[in-house]
C-alpha cells in the first residue's frame, strides 16, 4: 500500500473534457447498438435491468463514495419510487411522466427525510439507521394494503405512453428496445448530471465531507446541509429507478425492495469502484450480467456471488477501477521498457 | 386478561433473552473493534445446525450441544476475524470490512442452502413440548427455561469475566481507548481475536437455543439479525447493559405488539423506536459522554 | 500486493472460464422440452428443492419407454418466487432452450409476472403451486392450474368448518404474502357471510419466529372455534406447536380446531406430534389413496429418494403426467399443447383428476380432501366431499 | 476575582482608546465537561493586525477557548463578536464567512485527497457562480475553476509545496502537512487566522520557516491568533500575548513583560 501512496494519484477515467466528450459519444452510440446486437428479449430485459441498476449504484455512489454517507438502505428508495409512481397513476390517474417526476421527488425527499433525521449521526449509526429505515418502508409496503396491495401485489402496470411526433414513427415503450433506449438514456443522463456536479466545486465539497467534516466545516462547508444535498439526489435518482422498474417489469410486490436488494446495489458500488462514477457503472453491469452467465452454475451462483464480493473487498477494495489502473500501469511499464530496449 | 398481560411479558423476556446473546456479540465487537459484523447472523445459524446435527445425526445430548455450538462459533469467529477483519483493519475503513462481512453472510447462507437444503429442520429439544405451570396461569416451556437460565448465566459470566479478570479488564480499555491497550503490555491482536471468538461463541450458543424456536432453515439467522443490530443501536453501541436492557425492551415491545396491535407489525414498531432513538438520544440508553479531541 | 492481485486475476479468469463449459448445447431429435420455472435460491427454494424431484422423477419414468415415440426434457430456471427474476428467467428459457411448455413457478407474484411473457410467447404454463384467484380470473388462454384456488379451497372450507364443524368463531392466522392474505380473506368473507365471527385477523411475516406471543393473544379471546392457519411447515410448524403448549387447540387440551388448506407436507404431524392432534386439513395427495397411480409414485418416489413424498413433489409430478398425458393425445408443439391441454377430460394424476374450464382453472373438487389428525397422528378422512 | 480579570482587560481595551481597532471580543467566556471547568470567565480582546498568542501549559485551557472561537464547541455561559457580528450560536461554518479560519493541532487534512485539492476546498465559500453554472459548466465556471486553481498553486508556492501539488496529502511529511493545513485555512480568505500548536512536531528549520510565513500573513495585514504552549517560540513574532492556566485567565500584555510576570514564571515552573 504504502509504496502507492508516493506515487501521484491518477484516475485512469479522468480526462479532459474534450475527450470526455469523445466517451459521451462513444457511450449513446454503445446504447444504440446494444439493442441491436441482443435481438431476444431475454437480453433486451438484462439490458434495462443494466440500466436500471446503473442508475441505482450512481445513486447510491453520490451518497457513498463522494459525500461518504453509509447508506445501506437504497433500496427502499428504489421502492419509494416505484411505488409513488404507480399509485400516482393508478389512484389519482395523473399521466405516466408526472407520475414519474412525483416519483422522483418523493424518493429525493425521503433521502433528505432521512438524512436531516440522521444528520448527527455518522458512520455506523448512518448505516443502521438507513438500514432500519429500509425495513421500515418495506414493512409499510407490506402492511399498507388498502394503498399498496401489500404482498398480493400490483399487476399489469403500463409501460410509459407511446411518443407520437409529428413526422416520426409512433415510439411504443412496449417495444423492449425503446423501453431499453429510455431507461439508458435516462441513466445516462443521470450519469452525466451527477458526473458535472462531482466534478464542479459540488464534488469537492462532497469529498471533504467524507474525509473530515471538522475540517470541512472550519473551511465554511455546511455539512449538514450538503449531506442531506447529497442523500436527496441519490436517492432521487433511484426513485427515477423505481418509476422505470414499475413500468417495465409491470408488477410490484413489496419484497422486490427489501434490504437484501441494498446490500446487491452496494456490492456493485464496491466491486465497480467507490467514489468514482464510472466505477459503479462497470459494477452495476457486471454483477447484473454475471448472475444471469452464471444460471448454468445453478445453486452455486449465489456461492460465486459472495466469495466475489469478499474476494473484491479484501484484495482489490477500489474494484474495478483500480485493476483498470495496475492494468493500465502494467501496461504502461511494458511499453516503456519496449521503448527502452 | 391479567393473565394474558403477565404471559406476554414472559414470551417477551424470553425472546429478549435470546436477542441479548446475538446482540451481545456484535456490541463486543463494535465495542473493540468499531466495526459492524453481517456475518454474525450465520454463526447463529451455524451453531442451530451444529446442535442439530450433534443432538440428532451423532445422538448426543442437547445441553451437551449447545457447548458444541458454542464451541463452533468460538472457531468460526476465530475464522471471520483472521480472514476477513484482521487483513483489513490496517485500511482503517468502516465500510469495507462490513461489506467483506455481508459477502460472507451470501457465500455461508448459499453454501448452507446446498449442504442442508431448503426445507425447514424439526429440531425439537426435549425440553420443547414441556410445559411447566406458572402462577396465575402463566408457564413456560422447558425450553425457555434453558433458554433464560442460560442466558442469565452466561451474562453474569461475561460480566464477570470483564469486571475481575485482567483480560476483561483490558477488553474494557480497549473499547474505550486503544492505545491505553498497549500500555497495559497486551497485544491488541490478541484482544480483537479474543472478543471475535467470545462474541461468536455467544452467538453459537444462541444458534442452539433458538434452533428449537426457530424455523431452521439456512435463513435463519437473518431473521434475528437485522433486530440485534437494532438492539445494539438502541442500547448504544459497545454498551453491554446498554444491550442487555434494550434486548428485554425488544423482547417485550415483540409481544405486546402481537397482543395489542398485529405482529405483522412489529419490525415498523422496532426500527420506528431505533430511528426515534437516534434522533433524540444518539449515545444510546446509557449515555457515555466522549470529548472529541481535536 | 502483487501476488494477491495475480491470485485474484487467475481467480476470475477460472470463474470466466468455467462460463464457457456451462452452456452445453441442446439439440435432440423427437424431444419434448418442458422448461421449469422454480424458485431455487433463496427461501422460496423451499418449493424448487421439491419440485425438481417430483419432475424429474416423472420424466425418468416415462423415458424409459418414450410418450408416442417422444423423449421428454427439463431445463430449470431459478424463478427466484420474485417477478423480476421470475420474468427474466422465463424469456432465459423462452429464447434459448424454447419449450414447448413450461412448468411453474410457486408463488403468485411470480407467476403472475410470468402469464403476459408467456402469453406473448405463445406457450402454454401449466401451474400447480400459485393459489391466487387472479391467475384464472380473468384468466389467460396460456396459463393453466391444476390445483383448486384460494377461492374454490376457502369457500369450501369455510362452508365445511360452519355446517359440519358447528363454528361460530374463528381466529385468522396466516402469512403475510400473497397466498396467506388471499386465503384469510376468502374463509373470512365466506366464514362471515354465514353467520360467523371473526374474533382475531392476525398476520405475521416469514422473519417472525416466537408464535408463543400470537397464542398467548389467542387465550385471551375467549371461545375459538377454529384457528385457520395459512403458512408454510416451517413456521406451521411453530405454530401449531405453541397453540397447544397455550392450551389453545385440542392437541394442548383446549377447544380449538386449526385449520388448514394444502399448505403443509405430508409427514407434518409427525413432526408436530401430539400438539396436531384434531388438526382438519385440506391435503391435495393423500398417501392412503388406494388408487395405482398415488401407490406407484409413493414406491418410485422412496425408492429414489429414500423419503416419503410431499403434496409438492406429486404436483409437480402431476404436472410432468399431464405434459405426458397431453403428448399422448397428440400435442407436438406449443399450440397443440395448449389446445389439446384446454380440452383436458377426465384426467387422473397423484393428486386427483383434471378438468379445465374456460379460465383454464381445473373445476374438479375431488383433488380436495379432508383429513382429520387422530391421537396416533394417523389421519382420518373425513369424507367432505 | 472575575470582576477584577475582565475589569482589567477591558481596561487594557480602554487604554487603546479606540474599540473599533478590536477585532474579535469576547466577555466571561465559560465552558465546562462533565466536571472540569476547561475554559473560565475568559475575556479577550483582540486587535486588528498583529500576531496575538495564546500560551499556557499543558492543560491550560488554550485548545478548548480555540475551539470556542471557531464554534467547534458552543460556550457554555458569555459572549463573542467577531468585527462586531455576535458568534454565540454560530455554528463553526458560519463562523468561517465572517472571516475565521483555523488549523488543528492534531493534523485534520483530507488525508486521501491530492494536496492541490486539499487546498482548493479551502476555496468553498468563494465561487461566486450561479448554480445551474456547476451542471452546464460554462465559461464563468471554467473561469472560476481556473482562478480556483491558480490561486490554489499560488498558496502552495507560499507554503513551499508547489512540487508536492498531486501527492496525497497523507503521504507529505509532518512539516509539510502543517504547512499544508495553513495553506488550505488561507484559502478561506481570513480575516483572523487562528493556528493551534503550529510548532509541535517540527523540527528547527521548519519552525523558522513557519514563522517566517506568519510575519508575512502579518505584514499583509492578517490577524494571526497563535496558540502554543512553547512560550519561547511565540516571544519572537507574537505583538501581544494571554497566558492560561488551569482554563483561566493569568496575563495579557506585551511578551517581554510575561516573561518577567511571576505568575507566569509559576505556572510554568509549576507545570
Amino acid at each position: 500500500m504504502s509504496s502507492r501512496d508516493h506515487t501521484e494519484l491518477a484516475n485512469p477515467f479522468d480526462r479532459s473534457s474534450v475527450s470526455r466528450r469523445w466517451w459521451l459519444l462513444g457511450a449513446i452510440v454503445t446504447i444504440g447498438l446494444l439493442p441491436l446486437v441482443f435481438q431476444d428479449s431475454y437480453w433486451r430485459t438484462n439490458l434495462i435491468v443494466c440500466a436500471l441498476n446503473v442508475m441505482l449504484a450512481i445513486g447510491l455512489d453520490f451518497i457513498l463514495g463522494y459525500a461518504g454517507q453509509l447508506n445501506l438502505g437504497h433500496s427502499a428508495f428504489y421502492g419509494i419510487g416505484a411505488y409513488v409512481s404507480t399509485l400516482v397513476i393508478t389512484k389519482l390517474g395523473l399521466p405516466f411522466w408526472v407520475a414519474f417526476l412525483c416519483g422522483i421527488v418523493l424518493a429525493g425527499a425521503a433521502g433528505m427525510a432521512l438524512s436531516m433525521f440522521a444528520v448527527r449521526l455518522r458512520g455506523h449509526y448512518l448505516a443502521i439507521a438507513s438500514l432500519g429505515f429500509a425495513v421500515i418502508v418495506h414493512q409499510v409496503l407490506v402492511n399498507w394494503i388498502s394503498l399498496t396491495q401489500g404482498p398480493l401485489g400490483i399487476y399489469g402496470i403500463k409501460p410509459p405512453p407511446e411518443i407520437a411526433l409529428p413526422g416520426l414513427p409512433v415510439i411504443s415503450f412496449g417495444n423492449s428496445a425503446n423501453m431499453f433506449y429510455l431507461v439508458a438514456g435516462f441513466a445516462l443522463l443521470f450519469y452525466v448530471l451527477l458526473d458535472q456536479l462531482v466534478r464542479s466545486p459540488i464534488g469537492e465539497t462532497l469529498t471533504a465531507i467524507r474525509e473530515d467534516e471538522v475540517s470541512a466545516s472550519s473551511l465554511g462547508i455546511n455539512c449538514p446541509a450538503w449531506k442531506v444535498f447529497a442523500f436527496g439526489a441519490g436517492s432521487a435518482v433511484a426513485g427515477a429507478a423505481g418509476a422505470f422498474y414499475a413500468s417495465s417489469v409491470g408488477t410490484l410486490v413489496p419484497d422486490a425492495f427489501i434490504i437484501t436488494e441494498s446490500f446487491t446495489i452496494l456490492a456493485m458500488v464496491i466491486v465497480g469502484g467507490m467514489g468514482t462514477l464510472i466505477g459503479p457503472v462497470w459494477g452495476a453491469i457486471l454483477l447484473t450480467v454475471l448472475p444471469e452467465v452464471l444460471r448454468g452454475f445453478g445453486d452455486l451462483r449465489l456461492v460465486l456471488y459472495g466469495a466475489a464480493l469478499t474476494l473484491v473487498v479484501l484484495f482489490m477494495p477500489g474494484g474495478i477501477v483500480q485493476a483498470a489502473q495496475i492494468v493500465r500501469a502494467q501496461f504502461d511499464r511494458l511499453r516503456a521498457r519496449l521503448e527502452a530496449g | 386478561m391479567s393473565t394474558v398481560l403477565l404471559q406476554q411479558g414472559i414470551n417477551g423476556v424470553v425472546l429478549g433473552s435470546l436477542y441479548v446473546l446475538v446482540a451481545l456479540g456484535l456490541t463486543l465487537i463494535y465495542g473493540v473493534l468499531v466495526q459492524i459484523n453481517f456475518a454474525h447472523a450465520d454463526v447463529v445459524t451455524i451453531g442451530a445446525f451444529a446442535a442439530y446435527f450433534f443432538t440428532f445425526t451423532f445422538g448426543g445430548n442437547y445441553l451437551a450441544s449447545i457447548a458444541v455450538a458454542l464451541l463452533v462459533g468460538a472457531i468460526l469467529g476465530w475464522l471471520v476475524n483472521a480472514a476477513i477483519f484482521a487483513p483489513l483493519r490496517e485500511r482503517g475503513s468502516e465500510l469495507l470490512p462490513l461489506i467483506a462481512t455481508i459477502g460472507v453472510s451470501v457465500l455461508l447462507q448459499n453454501v448452507m442452502l446446498l449442504w442442508f437444503g431448503p426445507i425447514p429442520y424439526a429440531f425439537d429439544s426435549p425440553y420443547s413440548n414441556q410445559v411447566i405451570r406458572l402462577w396465575g396461569g402463566t408457564f413456560i416451556t422447558g425450553q425457555n427455561l434453558i433458554i433464560i437460565v442460560v442466558s442469565t448465566l452466561t451474562i453474569a459470566l461475561l460480566y464477570a469475566f470483564m469486571k475481575f479478570t485482567f483480560m476483561g479488564k483490558a477488553l474494557r480499555a480497549v473499547a474505550q481507548d486503544r492505545e491505553t491497550a498497549g500500555l497495559m503490555g497486551i497485544n491488541p491482536n490478541h484482544l480483537i481475536m479474543l472478543t471475535f471468538v467470545i462474541a461468536s461463541a455467544l452467538a453459537g450458543m444462541g444458534g442452539a437455543m433458538l434452533g428449537p424456536i426457530l424455523v431452521l432453515t439456512p435463513f435463519a439467522g437473518t431473521t434475528v439479525i437485522v433486530k440485534a443490530f437494532a438492539i445494539v443501536i438502541i442500547g448504544g453501541f459497545g454498551n453491554v447493559e446498554g444491550t442487555i436492557i434494550a434486548g428485554l425492551l425488544v423482547g417485550l415491545i415483540e409481544s405486546y405488539t402481537t397482543q395489542f396491535v398485529n405482529p405483522g407489525l412489529i419490525d415498523i414498531v422496532v426500527f420506528t423506536l431505533l430511528l426515534m432513538m437516534l434522533a433524540f438520544r444518539p449515545t444510546g440508553l446509557i449515555a457515555e459522554k466522549r470529548e472529541e479531541n481535536v | 500486493m502483487k501476488t494477491r492481485s495475480a491470485i485474484f486475476c487467475l481467480g476470475m479468469v477460472a470463474i470466466l472460464g468455467m462460463f464457457a463449459v456451462a452452456n452445453p448445447a441442446h439439440a435432440q431429435d423427437k424431444l419434448i422440452k418442458i422448461g421449469g420455472l422454480f424458485p431455487m435460491s433463496g427461501p422460496g427454494a423451499y418449493f424448487g428443492a421439491q419440485d425438481k424431484q417430483g419432475i424429474e422423477l416423472a420424466i425418468e419414468q416415462f423415458n424409459k419407454a418414450g410418450v408416442n415415440g417422444y423423449k421428454l426434457e427439463v431445463k430449470f430456471e431459478d424463478s427466484a418466487c420474485s417477478p423480476l427474476p421470475a420474468t427474466q428467467a422465463a424469456k432465459r428459457l423462452l429464447e434459448q432452450y424454447k419449450p414447448l411448455v413450461v412448468v411453474g413457478e410457486e408463488c403468485s407474484d411470480a407467476t403472475l409476472a410470468v402469464m403476459p411473457v408467456m402469453e406473448q410467447a405463445k406457450v402454454p404454463l401449466l401451474n400447480a403451486g400459485s393459489s391466487s384467484i387472479k391467475i384464472t380470473d380473468p384468466g389467460n388462454p396460456w396459463t393453466f392450474r391444476i390445483m383448486p384456488n384460494e377461492v374454490m379451497q376457502g369457500v369450501d372450507i369455510a362452508t365445511h368448518a360452519y355446517k359440519r364443524l358447528n363454528a361460530r368463531t374463528a381466529v385468522l392466522l396466516y402469512e403475510n404474502t400473497n397466498a396467506g392474505i388471499g386465503n384469510a380473506k376468502v374463509f373470512g368473507d365466506t366464514f362471515k357471510a354465514l353467520g360467523g365471527q371473526i374474533l382475531a385477523d392476525i398476520g405475521f411475516g416469514r422473519d417472525v419466529n416466537d408464535f408463543t406471543s400470537i397464542a398467548t393473544r389467542i387465550t385471551g379471546l375467549g371461545k375459538v372455534d377454529v384457528i385457520p392457519t395459512y403458512t408454510l411447515e416451517g413456521q406451521g410448524l411453530r405454530i401449531t406447536q405453541a397453540l397447544a403448549q397455550a392450551g389453545v387447540t385440542k392437541g394442548g387440551g383446549g377447544q380449538s380446531i386449526q385449520l388448514g388448506t394444502i399448505w403443509l407436507p405430508f409427514g407434518f404431524e409427525q413432526k408436530a406430534g401430539k400438539a396436531s392432534l384434531g388438526y382438519v386439513r385440506i391435503v391435495q395427495f393423500d398417501p392412503t389413496d388406494k388408487r395405482e397411480v398415488v401407490q406407484d409414485f409413493i414406491r418410485t418416489f422412496k425408492a429414489k429418494y429414500n423419503q416419503d413424498p410431499t403434496h409438492i413433489n406429486a404436483h409437480a409430478f402431476d404436472q410432468i403426467l399431464l405434459i405426458a398425458d397431453v403428448v399422448r393425445r397428440g400435442a407436438t408443439d406449443a399450440q397443440s399443447v395448449r389446445d389439446i391441454m384446454a380440452g383436458t377430460k377426465n384426467f387422473s394424476g397423484v393428486t386427483g383428476s383434471v378438468e379445465f374450464d374456460k379460465t383454464n382453472q381445473n373445476i374438479k373438487m375431488d383433488t380436495i380432501h379432508y383429513m382429520e389428525t387422530l391421537p396416533d397422528l394417523s389421519w382420518k378422512a373425513l369424507g367432505w366431499n | 476575582m472575575s470582576d477584577d480579570i475582565s475589569g482589567r482587560v477591558a481596561g487594557q481595551a480602554d487604554g487603546r482608546r479606540n474599540s473599533d481597532k478590536v477585532l474579535f471580543r469576547s466577555k466571561s467566556l465559560n465552558k465546562s465537561f462533565g466536571g472540569v471547568h476547561a475554559v473560565r470567565d475568559i475575556s479577550l480582546n483582540i486587535p486588528h493586525g498583529g500576531v496575538f498568542a495564546i500560551i499556557g501549559p499543558n492543560g491550560a485551557g488554550k485548545s478548548t477557548l480555540l475551539n470556542l472561537m471557531s464554534g467547534l464547541y458552543q460556550p457554555d455561559s458569555g459572549t463573542m463578536s467577531l468585527d462586531g457580528v455576535d458568534l454565540v450560536g454560530l455554528k463553526a461554518h458560519r463562523r468561517v464567512r465572517l472571516g475565521l479560519a483555523r488549523t488543528f493541532q492534531k493534523i485534520r487534512l483530507f488525508k486521501h485527497l491530492p494536496v492541490l485539492d486539499n487546498v482548493i476546498a479551502g476555496f468553498h465559500i468563494h465561487h461566486d457562480i450561479p448554480a445551474w453554472q456547476y451542471v452546464l459548466q460554462g465559461t464563468a465556471f471554467r473561469r472560476d475553476y481556473a482562478r480556483c486553481r491558480h490561486e490554489a498553486r499560488k498558496l502552495l508556492s507560499f507554503v513551499g509545496l508547489e512540487e508536492r501539488a498531486k501527492a496525497r496529502a497523507g503521504s507529505l511529511a509532518y512539516g509539510e502537512q502543517r504547512m499544508l493545513e495553513l495553506a488550505r485555512a488561507l484559502a478561506t480568505s481570513p480575516r483572523l487566522l487562528v493556528v493551534d500548536e503550529p510548532a509541535a512536531g517540527l523540527n528547527a528549520a521548519e519552525v523558522e520557516k513557519l514563522l517566517d510565513r506568519i510575519t508575512q500573513l502579518r505584514a499583509g495585514g492578517m490577524t494571526v491568533v497563535i496558540v502554543e504552549h512553547n512560550m519561547d517560540l511565540v516571544m519572537k513574532v507574537a505583538d501581544r500575548v494571554l497566558v492560561m492556566d488551569y482554563g483561566q485567565y493569568l496575563f495579557e500584555g506585551a511578551p517581554a513583560e510575561a516573561q518577567v510576570d511571576p505568575g507566569v514564571v509559576a505556572a510554568y515552573l509549576g507545570a
